[in-house]
């Protein structure tokens, strides 16, 4: 089982990084979906494995570790917080670029311009 | 139990609140209203550092539970610095966003103090955990500041910017979820303690979650490699929110301080000094590659945000040495360097608004309205940001030089030091020769003068490099006590057994 | 506090300056004198002290850490400085009220000479090397700011810039050097430095401390190879070339080499490194000096050369050489301001500078003409004048230095070689300049004597080299003593000035010089054919093209690492984490702890692989965007099954919910995104991504194994105990949310809550025009809101109202909680949306989602409070039981109100969040055909 | 728990697996889009519905409690599943999915 | 028998799952993944009951509750998605 | 919004306060209370997003109409079942059924009727609400399936709304 769990998670970290490392925001977006999936299991099974222990009170006679639980909620949220903001991000990106490239693709003017006047005298 | 912990976290949780209301109420007021929460802010802060500054730690513990049980925020010498350095930071980056900056949306104080908030959590906070969902509350106000303004320009930095910390947090998480799986606590004193005897497959749990915990943290102060997504996010964020922005990359070195220093400090055991080989020489090239990218900065936003990279190397070398004095020194640097670079950008701000389109790019162009103003604050952020005398970042220098005295590390950290603020010097005497004397007589629509606000805070920020000279003394012996309640972990684990509060309900 | 107000005065006047400068150059020029002859008074009582060899020291804590402290010291030798620089200071004062013209920045002049003139008090004052080093990097800046002081003209910025490189950075150097000693010795106080000489000297780090401190002296007094700054420093307004560039900031060099005789000299190092660069610089001064046309580009390199022989006889070692030394830092300072200020009346009468140009005017301005020859005599050597008597001991010094073998003979040779050039140039000087025939094309025609006053400090100076030159030991001789005795820190040795010691050696070196020189003005035009056969380096260019080159390269370096390009950024972050992780994962290897691992059930093994199976597919085929976003729910999905399977009812429902709104979230944003993503990258990229992806989750999967078999204790059992008496409830995981970790809780709602805020902030004046059609041929239907959809959705928005409450209500006690049942209610709204539209739906809704979220956050954070009027800490919660009739007993619990503020912000947050996105298209793109039904 | 109840809490599992399963081998099988819709909308409607009632019967008699929460999933099931369908035919229609071979009728192009 | 019957039952139903989605990766067009999806919900919402059934607990009954509505709205979504573009205007 | 005492939708609060009763797990004095106040406290909330009430003009024929709902369902399921399983392919056929209803609801019921029971879709409503698309899966011919339709629940369902 913790083979499998174990499995379950790598996969879960891989693929998301894969996706992570594309090259346009919707994959980027998935792959960290993915990713935070992967890292919400691996904290859940901090407190390890266990069937029917759910931690309430008067529903088993052994509980698992709530802790992990609640920090895993927590993860929860504010990755879809998190999520929501970088898919709008990637949205105005859209908008303002024409192109969901995540280095916004289109030409920008040269950032720096050596100053060729200063360099070789005027 | 002392009730003014609470008072820098929930003075801008709850301005802010009153922020997310008001958003129709007339901008004077909304205006009004944040500024009085930020100095609040400050005067907490005030207070905090006083009440530190006795050298004993004081916690607070919500809910009334028992630490590790509980979440703890917990004051020190430490915190109480970085709270005022970030009020006083933010204050005046404040007061700057006052003068026109806030215009353009309606969320923008409300995102300020938030971020105010996330900043107070992180110093202030001794849970682990906590302190991850202190830097998620940090970095999405941030991201929404970044994003704050018109223009397309910001926004791919900032999705870099945002992706590359999501996928930071992702580690964090990670990291968290590795430690505490053998530790079984997230309490930061209850883990130092639990982290001495550990061994075998253990300890290699941990080790590796601490060392990713370290890339976690180095992300956020931006080392190098991972320091890249930082120049181009903020040469482009707004100004004010660029020079609060000079103390986010503060916060991970204060996470590397509390937590390596703490946790895996001298008395971990096997895991003592963890990750501090690898952090030295990466915090040495990272200095380098900023004085590079500052060297061939195009625009004076970008020679300052190449500059944050410089100090992050800066401060981060006597970290990663990890003696009283160099601590001590790194403090100090800090206090400078976080000023001195939020003023520069509020400053090249002033600058781009009074040169029509060729803004704040290094190139010819018209003279500037109140060059003079201008040229002076340049210059004496320019002085203390290369760290020449007689302004604060040279003390900064000279303390970190002269804490470490010995050993190959001397040598490398003395050259690059060195030979790093000799390069920094040219890059900005470049820049400001260029940019306030090499003018043309152009057609340039006479720009707006300056307004009070922005200048006044500008000065007041760059002003401050000068009262850090002035105040060396008792700034010094402060951080000195600070270095040495650092090192001294026994005293911060005892705060497990403060008692709480009586058994009340 | 006498000593720091000397320094200080300076400063202070240059804050006022700005302010006098309204009243007109001579109110300023006044005024900026005030403090330089205050600090003259101050400094007069001390005379008597110092006379014996006496030494005064103010010293003020500053920063003990540090070792810094504002410490003054005063004695012969800094006695000598100070009053050369505040004399020579007054005396520009003077010069320059009539050298600038009215509309200039005179304030921005005055201000700027003054703060050079405390820096400059300060470095030769300073007690403390550390304090010296803050002045003299004070002296590096302002001079930068007084070159560049006609900003328009580009050769000022140029020769500022490339000043303040080399002075600036030798200063860093020296610095390094300051340090080390300061280290060695254990104090940064002079007293300690100077008497620590044998410790410093043999120490190992002397080397490295002696090269960065000669760096130091050297780069500042323009020794070769660093000698090029200072002829470019003369754009500079001709005052602050007499000031700054010959007379003060120059000799901060030698200054320090005195200043640290005792302490680092009498060593061969000392003496080959310090004697051999004054050797060099004095013949390559000398040299180029003769070469140049340009008259302050002559004077410029005589300085130079100057300032080599001054060094050369600090190098040499002995005692007189030092006195010598002392004694022609004065005279050079005299003659050369007296030199500069006169070609500077020449400049300012003439508008010319070049040589070849302005001659024969003596005829125009017999005046200034004499006074200029009697200085440039004393620049030659010639007798009667101070210039003699200094050379006439360097000459002697030359001849004592007992070098080994042939050797013997260099420094005689090169003390007459350059002797030769010196009058040779000052020849060319008074006879080029002032006969020599007539003027040629002067810009301003004909020239006159300057403004009487113009004249005077010439004429002080002029006359002050006569003096010496004439009485040295009434006019200059205590002092010089005084000064020596401060710089050898033991007696004095005996000495005489004196105009004539007899006919010996050092006279015919005189004569050899003096009738040589002449000889050589006489031939001059063959040294100029000679140097015309090669090419003249201007060193500002290339300096210039250095500095543009390393830019230039940076840039491209910067540009080349710092590309832009998420992906690289990224790849970095993940490599970062893998190679710190790397080393304690492979000591790991494949773990299985002691707890071994647990049999598999077959329905869980299937679910498991098919998540493995769908995450696999989603990134494989991830550029059919929509198939990828169906196979992340399914992920999702088997996701929340799992945390179900394993004990986690609260986050199972978590999941599925947040995984259900993300969809849709993703959805909204993939219909302004093409469907489809390009093939971009490269098969070998493409290989390496997925090398970095499967050591990644390789790593991730021994860390899971291996942490899942060990076994385990936590703090929990703590949780467990206390949740239900102290927490009032016994879903643990929602007491640990709203009770025991309720400020986490409280944290992370703030993060919804900014979220939702910035994400409106961000979409608020950004349009997108969504694609007509789905990207493969088919348009979008004008069905916007199907009808059985719409009416469906009526029912159950209230349906989904009362199961969010129950959630809500059961969620202490049972799996549930203000998030979930948020967040079903969000999703109930959301299918309002859905299904009627934004603008039937928004017409139903009476409140703005900023206030919920404001009144969510005020709930959870007033709850909070509440407990601090009760004097518990904040977020400390209660809980009773209640019996009311009919219903019964029930458990109010103060975490409820919490929850509730949890529930509120969730709603705000999400719909805000969600009703931006869908606001993105200002008019929905294509029609809807009717209103909903 | 009586030996009835039992056997109907089993049988009714049972039943409700096979319709799942066989709702399931339908989607699979069957040949076109239009037809495979039906699969789920009845078969695994109904094969949820059974396991529901299962679940109540049991914690009827094992908590000794009326549980009508799985009810309450069955009703919101069989409220959604055709509007779900609905939806999704429209869908393919309006995508132009082809039915198969010997369909009578057309779908509509709205 | 009860638990024999269980078993059986939850077999079935992983069975059907992994059918599910088997047409879910097969498709062929987004309707029928779509679908499978759809279906997929269900199955979870009758995996849950049974896990509850196995563990002899209610606590996770909510849980399938959830499933069944954010199941629907997840589907609407899609659907809608696939044919109008834009889920919320 | 929270003006009136009233119940604005009598129906729905019955519903709702029946399904509170579900929820809780067993009707008690908690319970009730509860299920009272928010029976009448969502549909003042959401009256909004109903505008327009189902009447039922003959109530009493719900019941039947379920149970004969249940019934087919359990029928359809089997033969559906059958279907599947046997390796003959399907005859399926599109059919457009003429709506006699009228009201928006009265057609979704009969749409969700005809899903959830024999063979049967409803796979569209056409955009005048006359005509509904009906997908069946195997079917003899079309009229077959609309005289079914028509009288085993469009008949019932005119009763119960006209």
């Amino acid at each position: 089982m913790e083979l499998m769990f174990a499995l379950v998670i790598g996969t879960l970290t891989a693929t998301g990084v894969y996706l992570l490392l594309r090259a346009r925001t919707f994959p980027v977006v998935v792959g960290l979906t993915l990713l935070s999936y992967g890292v919400n299991l691996f904290l859940f099974s901090t407190g390890r494995l266990v069937t029917g222990q759910q931690p309430i009170i008067g529903s088993a006679e052994h509980y698992t570790d709530p802790l992990p639980q609640a920090l895993v909620l927590t993860a929860i949220v504010i990755g879809f917080a998190m999520t929501a903001f970088v898919v709008v991000l990637s949205l105005r990106s859209l908008a303002d670029h024409d192109d969901d490239h995540v280095d916004g693709r289109r030409d920008e003017p040269p950032l720096r311009e050596i100053d060729e006047t200063e360099a070789n005298g005027q | 139990m002392n009730d003014w912990l609470l008072a820098p976290i929930l003075i801008p949780l709850l301005g802010a609140i009153v922020q997310a209301f008001m958003g129709y109420a007339p901008i004077s007021l909304r205006r009004t209203l944040a500024l009085a929460t930020t100095v609040l802010i400050l005067v907490s802060a005030i207070v905090l550092l006083i009440l530190a500054n006795d050298g004993s730690y004081r916690i607070y513990a919500f809910g009334n539970w028992q630490p590790p049980f509980g979440i703890v925020l917990v004051l020190d010498r430490l915190a109480a610095l970085m709270l005022v350095v970030t009020a006083v930071l933010g204050l005046l980056s404040h007061i700057y966003a006052v003068g026109g900056a806030d215009e353009g949306n309606r969320q923008f104080h409300g995102l300020f103090l938030f971020q105010l908030m996330g900043l107070n959590i992180a110093f202030l906070t001794g849970d682990l955990f906590n302190l991850f969902v202190a830097f998620e509350v940090l970095l999405i106000a941030s991201y929404g500041l970044l994003m704050h303004g018109g223009g397309t320009a910001r926004t791919v930095p900032g999705l870099h910017y945002v992706v590359l910390n999501l996928v930071g947090s992702a580690i964090f998480l990670i990291s968290v979820g590795m430690i505490y799986s053998v530790t079984g606590t997230l309490n930061m004193a209850d883990l130092a303690l639990a982290v001495r005897g550990l061994s075998g497959a253990d300890l290699e749990i941990v080790r590796a979650g601490g060392l990713m915990l370290l890339v976690v943290f180095g992300l956020k102060a931006a080392i190098l490699p991972l320091c890249f997504w930082l120049p181009k996010a903020y040469a482009k964020a707004t100004a004010p929110v660029a020079a609060l922005f000079a103390v986010m990359t503060k916060v991970g070195t204060y996470a590397i301080l509390r937590v390596y220093l703490l946790v895996f400090g001298d008395n971990a055991g096997p895991l003592a000094n963890l990750g501090m080989d690898w952090l030295f020489p990466l915090a040495l090239i990272t200095l380098a590659m900023g004085v590079i990218g500052a060297l061939g900065a195009g625009s004076l936003k970008n020679l300052v945000a190449w500059q944050v990279i410089i100090s992050v190397g800066t401060l981060l070398a006597p970290v990663a040495l990890g003696s009283e004095a160099g601590l001590s020194a790194a403090l100090f640097y800090l206090l400078s360097t976080t000023f001195t670079v939020g003023g520069l950008f509020l400053v090249s701000d002033l600058v781009s608004s009074q040169r029509g389109s060729a803004a704040d790019r290094i190139i010819t162009a018209p003279k500037m309205r109140n060059r003079t103003f201008l040229s002076v604050l340049f210059l004496v952020g320019a002085v203390a940001a290369a760290g020449i005398p007689p302004l604060s970042g040279f003390f900064g220098k000279i303390l970190i030089l002269q804490s470490v005295q010995s050993g190959a590390e001397m040598g490398w950290l003395w050259s690059v030091l060195l030979i790093g603020s000799f390069l920094t010097v040219i890059a900005y005497s470049r820049a400001g020769s260029i940019v306030f004397w090499r003018t043309v007589d152009g057609h340039l629509e006479r720009p707006a003068r300056l307004n009070g606000r922005v200048s006044a805070s500008a000065g007041a920020l760059i002003a401050l490099t000068v009262t850090l000279v002035v105040l060396a003394g008792p700034i010094t012996r402060y951080t000195d006590a600070t270095a040495a309640q650092l090192h001294n972990t026994a005293a911060y684990t005892a705060i497990l057994q403060i008692p709480m509060v009586a058994e009340g309900n | 506090m006498s000593l720091p107000l000397v320094v200080f005065l300076p400063f202070l006047g240059a804050l006022a300056a700005p302010l006098f400068a309204l009243g007109g150059r001579t109110a300023i020029a006044i005024a900026s004198s005030v403090p330089a002859l205050i600090a003259l008074a101050v400094l007069f009582p001390f005379w008597e002290t110092l006379a014996n060899g006496d030494v005064v020291v103010q010293s003020y804590e500053w920063l003990p850490t540090l070792g810094l402290s504002f410490s003054f010291r005063l004695d012969g030798l800094s006695l000598l400085f100070a009053l050369l620089i505040l004399l020579i200071g007054l005396l520009v004062i003077l010069y320059s009220r009539y050298y600038l013209k009215s509309h200039e920045n005179v304030g921005k002049f005055y201000a700027l000479l003054l703060c050079f003139m405390g820096s400059m008090l300060g470095i030769v004052m300073a007690s403390n090397l550390l304090l010296m080093m803050i002045f003299w990097e004070l002296t590096s800046l302002t001079s930068f700011l007084l070159i560049s002081f006609w900003t328009h003209k580009q050769g000022a910025r140029r020769g500022a810039r490339m000043a303040l490189a080399v002075t600036g950075g030798g200063g860093l150097a020296l610095l390094a050097g300051i340090l080390i000693i300061g280290n060695i010795v254990g104090s940064f106080e002079l007293d300690a430095v100077l008497a620590a000489g044998d410790q410093i000297k043999a120490h190992a780090m002397y080397p490295v401390a002696l090269t960065l401190v000669l760096l130091g002296a050297f780069t500042k007094s323009a020794q070769f190879p660093f000698h090029f700054w200072l002829p470019h420093a003369m754009e500079a307004p001709t005052p602050i070339s007499a000031y700054l560039h010959s007379a003060t900031m120059v000799k901060a060099g030698v200054f320090l080499l005195a200043r640290l005789y005792p302490a680092l000299a009498g060593t061969e190092m000392w003496f080959y490194m310090v004697s051999f660069t004054g050797m060099a610089t004095l013949l390559l001064g000398a040299y180029v000096a003769m070469l140049k046309h340009d008259l302050k580009g002559l004077l410029a390199y005589s300085t130079v050369s100057n300032l080599g022989l001054i060094t050369l006889l600090f190098g040499m070692g002995t005692k007189l050489a030092a006195i010598a030394a002392l004694f022609h830092v004065i005279n050079h300072a005299t003659f050369k301001a007296s030199l500069f200020m006169a070609a500077g009346i020449v400049d300012h009468e003439t508008g010319t500078r070049d040589m070849r140009r302005i001659n024969g005017l003596w005829r125009y301005m017999p005046h200034t003409a004499t006074l200029a020859m009697v200085a440039a005599s004393s620049m030659a050597g010639v007798p009667l004048l101070n210039g003699f008597l200094s050379k006439e001991m360097f000459f002697a010094e030359s001849l004592a230095l007992n070098l080994p073998g042939l050797w013997g003979w260099l420094p005689p040779i090169v003390a007459i070689l350059a002797g030769i050039f010196a009058v040779a140039y000052s020849a060319r000087f008074v006879h080029d300049v002032f006969f020599n025939g007539k003027p040629v094309d002067l810009p301003i025609y004909p020239p006159h004597e300057p403004p009487r006053y113009m004249k005077i400090p010439v004429e002080i100076l002029v006359f002050a080299c006569i003096m010496v030159g004439v009485f040295p030991t009434i006019s200059v001789g205590p002092l010089i003593y005084a000064a020596a005795s401060a710089t050898l820190g033991e007696a004095v040795p005996d000495y005489e000035l004196a105009v004539f010691h007899g006919f010996n050696l050092p006279l015919m070196m005189s004569l050899i010089a003096f009738f040589g020189g002449l000889l050589m003005y006489s031939q001059r035009q063959r040294f100029f054919d000679f140097h015309a056969r090669f090419r003249e380096i201007d060193e500002k260019a290339v300096f210039e093209a250095v500095v543009a080159r390393c830019v230039n390269l940076a840039n491209r370096f910067t540009g080349k690492i710092e590309s832009g390009s998420l992906q690289r950024y990224a790849m970095l972050l993940v490599v970062a984490v893998i190679a710190m992780a790397f080393l304690p994962l492979t000591n790991l290897g494949l773990y299985i702890g002691a707890s071994g691992l647990t049999p598999v059930d077959w329905p869980t093994a299937i679910a498991a692989g098919t998540l493995i199976v769908s995450a696999i597919i989603t990134a494989v085929m991830h550029r059919e965007r929509f198939f990828a976003l169906v196979m992340l729910s399914v992920v999702g999905l088997v996701v929340s099954l799992g945390f179900a399977r394993f004990s986690a009812p609260d986050l199972a429902m978590t999941q599925l919910s947040v995984e259900v709104v993300t969809i849709v979230l993703l959805m909204l944003a993939l219909y302004y995104m093409p469907s489809w993503t390009p093939l971009e990258t490269t098969t070998p990229r493409r290989i390496r991504d997925i090398a970095i992806a499967l050591t990644a989750g390789i790593g991730m999967t021994l860390v899971t194994l291996a942490m899942l078999t060990r076994p385990f204790s936590s703090i929990s059992s703590f949780f467990l105990e206390h949740s239900k008496p102290h927490g009032g409830g016994t879903n643990v995981v929602n007491v640990i949310l709203v009770d025991f970790r309720g400020f986490d809780t409280l944290g992370e709602i703030s993060v919804l809550a900014i979220a939702a805020l910035g994400i409106y902030a961000m979409l608020k004046n950004t349009a997108l025009t969504p694609p007509s059609g789905d990207g493969q041929g088919h348009p979008w239907t004008r069905d916007a809101h199907p009808m059985m959809l719409a009416q469906i959705a009526r029912p159950m928005l209230p349906l989904a109202l009362m199961v969010s409450v129950y959630i809500f209500l059961r969620g202490h006690n049972m799996p549930g909680g203000g998030f979930i049942a948020g967040l079903i209610t969000s999703v109930a709204l959301i299918l309002q949306y859905i299904a009627s539209g934004m603008v039937w739906t928004e017409e139903r809704i009476s409140f703005r989602y900023h206030n919920v979220i404001g009144l969510g956050l005020l709930f959870a954070t007033v709850c909070g409070a509440g407990s601090l009027v009760f004097g518990y800490p904040f977020l400390t919660s209660t809980f009773g039981h209640i019996t009311w009739p009919v219903v019964g007993e029930f458990e109010v619990a103060s975490a409820m109100v919490f929850d509730l503020g949890v529930y509120l912000t969730v709603i705000g947050a999400t719909l805000l969040a969600l009703v931006s996105i869908g606001r993105l298209s200002p008019h929905s793109a294509i029609k809807s055909k009717k209103e909903p039904v | 728990m009586s030996l009835i109840s039992e056997y109907l809490v089993s049988a009714l599992l049972l039943l409700g697996g096979a319709f799942t399963l066989i709702g399931a081998l339908g989607l699979l099988r069957l040949p076109d889009f239009y037809t495979r819709l039906h699969a789920p909308t009845k078969a695994t409607t109904l094969g949820v519905g059974a396991i529901m009632l299962s679940s109540v019967i049991y914690f009827s008699n094992h908590d000794q409690q009326l549980g009508f929460s799985e009810t309450l999933i069955t009703v919101f099931l069989f409220l959604t599943a055709p509007v779900s369908a609905n939806i999704l035919a429209k869908a393919a229609m309006h995508i132009g999915v082809k039915p198969v071979r010997g369909t009578r009728g057309r779908p509509w192009e709205q | 028998m009860m638990t024999a019957a269980l078993y059986i039952t939850i077999g079935m139903v992983t069975l059907a799952a992994v059918l599910n989605v088997c047409r879910l990766i097969k498709g062929p067009d987004a309707p029928d993944r779509v679908l499978a999806l759809d279906t997929l919900y269900v199955n979870a919402i009758a995996l849950i009951i049974l896990l509850g059934l196995v563990l002899g607990t209610r606590l996770y009954l909510e849980a399938a509750l959830l499933i069944a509505v954010m199941g629907f709205v997840g589907t609407v979504a899609m659907g809608k998605y696939l044919k109008r573009g834009s889920v919320i205007e | 919004m929270l003006d009136r005492l009233t119940f604005p939708q009598p129906w729905l609060s019955v519903l709702l306060f029946t399904t509170w009763q579900f929820l809780s797990n067993g009707v008690s004095g908690a319970s009730v209370v509860m299920g009272l106040v928010l029976a009448w406290l969502i549909p003042q909330i959401t009256s909004g997003f109903w505008p327009e009430r189902p009447v039922f003009v003959k109530a009493w024929r719900v019941p039947a109409y379920l149970l004969r709902l249940v019934q087919d369902i359990i029928v359809a399921s089997f033969s559906v079942a059958r279907l599947i399983l046997s390796p003959r392919p399907p005859r399926p056929v599109f059919v457009a059924y003429p709506l006699s209803l009228e009201h928006p609801l009265a057609i979704t019921i009969l749409a969700s009727t005809i899903s959830l029971t024999p063979g049967t879709v409803s796979a569209d409503v056409s955009d005048d609400q006359k005509t509904l698309l009906v997908h069946t899966l195997d079917a003899d011919s079309a009229q077959e399936v609309i005289d079914a339709i028509h009288n085993r629940y469009e008949k019932p369902l005119m009763e119960m709304f006209q």
